[in-house]
């Protein structure tokens, strides 16, 4: 999306109907899932999908920074979204832009949707997450690691949040865009999806997709969704399976 | 009574309205407020136009100047949108530098200006790498009762819609000209209340709201962008049922936002 | 002023004594004074004078922002000056440069000189001027907007404030400058006049006006102030023919 | 006894001395504190002046640089002003962004500064349009005990007339040359006392003040900048009457600063 | 109890060890945790490190980007640190604009890099005066537990090791080639306890330390940067044999951050 | 330091073993200190050191700003050191850069390091250099003048800070580098020194230094602080001796 005036756009698919990393339309890229890697955080995992690596912390419930943004009878959820310096080709400047700033709001929303806020009033569920390697689809591996580092950090809620983004390239829709077809590709649909009730809380979308193609694409998220979901509870269990509740509790903080 | 009780119970009024199809100011779920579009309004501008969506007043400027093209767009002109959600349009605004919100309203209206290709940037570009034009929408919005995405997206597209390539002030020809608008996108926003999803929410309705997706359409029956915000969910019928609607009332908004 | 090394300067008056815009030295620009546009404001005035446009909200007294400019014997005004990005010419990046800072402290100390701050111990009556379209005067046009606006809202004041600028063109004092005149005359002296004293609150000057002529200048700013004070009282007395007072209490907010 | 009350005292005793003419230290209305131009003060500024007013000093030094003009003026250097009221001077400054009340000295000295034209900006102008010389005028208040307008406009005043335009610094030619000071603005700040308008107030008069008034003068009899400030209104004829003090007062302080 | 009282308990604690000569984790005044350096961690960087001492974990990577060099050093390419204390890593790290201690590693570690002549700044010049490499060592913390000078120094020695020019990216040259590091600084890091002075302090031990210093050794047998810092005094006989010790630890420090 | 790529390094030393203003290796440049020039500050200092002009300030022991800061059982140190934007050759950009908070941070823990800072609770001693003339060793010359301040505002201290830079240039080590040594020497170390238990409360160092060089360049250091330690408490005399105990108070204040 975006590259309006960019280079010609590369062939996409090849002849046999794989996509340029081999994948079928509906098939993910490899995603690896680390709950509870950082020894600070109350919560943390790490995801590596496609090139992608993505870290995700959570501290809290805890005091309310700044002051005047606490809430009388829930928790609220700040969440930061950042990109390291060396995490993209150009080196982008450290701080959050706007972009940053746009999807740290969206996460932040997502997670408020299906926390159960109102067991702690008057404080904060913190969520980092820090891009350390960009390659298409960060902010949904960002979802990812947050999820699992909130289950990690113990934060009652809802259900997981699997992400993934739908995409339109070659006028085909297909599941979680490479960095290549995201370049070149027509259109982008990130979604979260709470598997429990079969609702979504985070969804974007920018390009061009026929009204006719936009029930299709959303299928099509909510299976790869249900699929990373799998992907999720099991990083959990093995974060258990290696350390007994008691001890990763020391672990986890 | 506490200004958080009232809210509360005006939140649930709505609510309450809302399961039986009801609206406080007696519209359906489906219908707009009164929406004009007022171009031309700010004479300095190289395009501007005033957006009224009931109470909600949004206003947009454009302005064209020399630049240079991004690296990794060299034959494209360069398109910025700002949104400033200034403390004179709402008690809940505050000075100081741009709130999540404000970003998100810049970029939710940028994001359907860019995806539709409402201008073709590449008719921008000069010459390529070196000289462009630079389009920069600036959203003001003026007074704020709901709904403030449709309101801005309006007025940028009515903005755009008038305004001239302004060659003239900057020596690089005798005459301006009209900046070319290929397409047409408009944004079209839903809040749920309870089970009823309503288009146009008023300010006391998004309070009470449980989420809120904005679905831009284009003139050629296409999806251009879409955004989920605020805390809620929407499953993905839903999503197809807003889609639908939001083409409905695309064809109507975009009309009035041309001005034909 | 301050345009220094720039182009010639124009003739500023025709042969028969009137300026460019075939106004009188003494003649103000056409001034149109709405008051009560805004719903969401507790008072609000939108002024077009010449090719100014101009609007003003207010709010308060409400809770200090931030709480330590708190004041425990009076209410504060604070102002913010603003001009929109498409309003002049040349773009101007969002966000209040060092002139409207300066612009914004001393409307503030103006209208903190008339309003009986002393009624609302601890409290802020905010002051919102935004220039949306600029042609000479901006601040002058914003002081008169203000002023309506706090009418609007109900804030107690002495009086009203009427603003306006007198210059020196091509050697002689004309009243209200237009935006050539502005650029090329020799002096610009806006202020702000409380009718009912006869003292002035606002007064800033720059440029060259020999000792003899200021006299004559303040005398020429007084009597157009007056003038412009009609108009105000007259914008409010419509504001109320419109709507009765219960009903525009519900209008202002 | 709290602060606040002691400081109210203060303020009420000051008002009653100035009901009989007379001030806290024993001036008379008209008359100013001990003050001092010392040009020289920094050796690394290409022109400096450390200005004290009785207990207030204030010191400015002058950068002279390459630039560009700007392009509405292609033929004129660039002169910034910009005043520092850092901490160390006074218990009521904090760090931090500039305040309004430093953006309000600056700014004031500023306008006098240009106004009156006291640096030919055309002859800092080399290339038109291309290349020229910037003039920064940096004021760093050290010790505010009131009247800090008149003291930062003779301490930049001073530095200007003594500076030097660094040609040898930048391999532009082999000697420096004397920056040509052509006018010789003064700033005079009034602050009233009730029906007393005194001048050269303390920091003390300047917190029991109702309003401020600063009258900009030149050699040749022209006002060439006024600013009234703080809370409190001047009749026309206070005005009219502030401003032939303020060229009595003129003369002198125009001596001072350029030390002749 | 309150965490400041618990804080204080643990404090006593590991003052009462350090008088013992022990730590609370067992090991003895002059010994590290396990130290261990990954390189390559991210391929988007032109060169990448992972530092873990303990729990304390610090990425650093390296990006090489086209630049101009600074006036004063025309035949210089341009090094610039930075570090991000992000809020990711620490309870006590706060989001916003980057805190003194922030700056601190970062121009500690940056010290180090300089002076030690790490990499020849002069070989990143490509046309003198006008074009260069910069080089911008960017340092991310992501677990703190302690000591991130010493682990923050690590991983950017590390990055820089592995780095490449990346001069294919650019369209500069058909290959990209390695970044000569000509030395290896590597800084170790000192904390009082008591009349003990530990090396690699936890997190713990740095709250109840009593002053810190910091020494940076290269290969050859010189310091090439130190920084006392928090509160507390070092006689200069704690100084000279706090060396010894980093030139001890350096050689081993050193090793693994190299791979060799 | 940090010349990288610059031009060809001058003689240092004359063929007498002199340096280039004159010095022997151990000797200090001219030192003059003004304790209590200012009125406002609670207590102030001047030091004019060769070509270096530095003025302190300090206020306190008062409430904290931002309040956050403040501790319950201690009074905190803030140092503000800052440099005029003429203070150098290159005009400076107002405000900290980042060069300027890390002295700031260092200099701060100084004096934390020697403050009876139990004795207020709950107060900040704020510390104020400003540079008005630069000529290396400013943040010295600011420890100098700081220190001076603080005993003139009558803060218990352990003791004053003298400090000053040991440096190598030629290879051969000095005390107290004027600007040129500094610019093409091969190293700087700046410290201060509590002359009472002979320990040292700011140590930075930057350049080669061999470890065999350090124990001299340390003891070097150490008498130079005591050279200068005479100097401070001499001002401090002439302070009191100008003025009587009772009206310095007044003076001070």
């Amino acid at each position: 999306m975006g590259n309006v005036g960019a280079k010609e756009i590369p062939e996409l698919f090849g002849p046999d109907g794989l996509r340029t990393d081999g994948r079928r339309p509906d098939e993910l890229r490899p995603l690896k899932i680390t709950a509870g890697p950082l020894h600070q955080a109350d919560g943390s995992a790490f995801v590596e999908w496609g090139f992608n690596k993505v870290m995700a912390a959570v501290y809290g419930p805890r005091e309310v920074h700044p002051r005047h943004l606490q809430e009388n009878h829930k928790a609220i959820v700040q969440c930061r979204y950042n990109m390291a310096a060396f995490s993209v080709d150009e080196r982008k400047r450290p701080g959050l832009d706007r972009r940053s700033q746009e999807i740290s709001k969206v996460i932040a929303e997502a997670f408020e949707s299906v926390i159960f806020a109102e067991e702690y009033p008057r404080t904060s569920v913190d969520v980092y997450i820090e891009v350390l390697q960009a390659n298409a689809g960060t902010r949904c591996a960002g979802v990812v690691a947050a999820s699992v580092a909130l289950a990690d950090a113990g934060i009652p809620m809802v259900d997981l949040l699997p992400a993934v983004a739908v995409g339109k390239v070659g006028g085909k829709l297909v599941l979680d865009l490479n960095k290549l077809e995201d370049n070149f590709g027509e259109a982008d649909l990130p979604m979260a999806l709470v598997p429990q009730s079969g609702r979504l809380v985070l969804m974007q979308m920018e390009g061009h997709m026929h009204r006719d193609e936009l029930g299709q694409a959303l299928d099509m998220g909510v299976a790869g969704c249900r699929g990373i979901y799998e992907k999720m509870k099991a990083a959990l269990r093995d974060r258990y399976a290696v350390a007994p509740v008691g001890a990763s509790t020391g672990a986890a903080q | 009574m506490s200004d958080e009780v009232t809210a509360e119970i005006l939140s649930t009024h709505i609510l309450d309205l809302a399961r039986q199809g009801k609206r406080l100011d007696g519209r359906t779920p489906d219908e707009y407020r009164r929406v004009e579009v007022e171009p031309g309004f700010v004479v300095t501008a190289d395009g501007s136009a005033l957006a009224r969506i009931g109470d909600t007043t949004v206003l947009s400027g454009i302005k064209l100047e020399p630049g240079k093209p991004y690296p990794d767009t060299p034959n494209a002109g360069v398109l910025t949108t700002n949104a400033e959600l200034i403390p004179l349009s709402s008690p809940t605004f505050e000075p100081g530098p741009p709130h999540p919100r404000a970003i998100e309203v810049s970029r939710v209206v940028d994001r359907a200006i860019r995806a539709a290709e409402t201008i073709d940037l590449k008719k921008l570009c000069v010459t390529p790498g070196e000289k462009c034009w630079s389009c920069f929408v600036d959203i003001h919005v003026l007074d704020h009762s709901g709904n403030l995405i449709d309101a801005a997206s309006l007025a940028a597209l009515g903005a755009l819609t008038h305004a001239t390539l302004p060659q003239k002030r900057f020596g690089i020809a005798e005459h301006d000209i009209p900046l070319a608008v290929a397409h047409f996108p408009v944004e079209c926003t839903f809040t749920r209340l309870g089970e009823t999803i309503v288009v146009d929410a008023t300010f006391d309705e998004e309070k009470a709201g449980q989420g809120r997706v904005t679905i831009a359409t284009d003139e050629a029956g296409n999806i251009v962008a879409m955004q989920k915000g605020l805390i809620g969910a929407f499953s993905p019928e839903d999503v197809k049922e807003m889609a639908e609607r939001a083409f409905r009332h695309g064809d109507r908004l975009r009309a009035i936002a041309r001005g034909v």
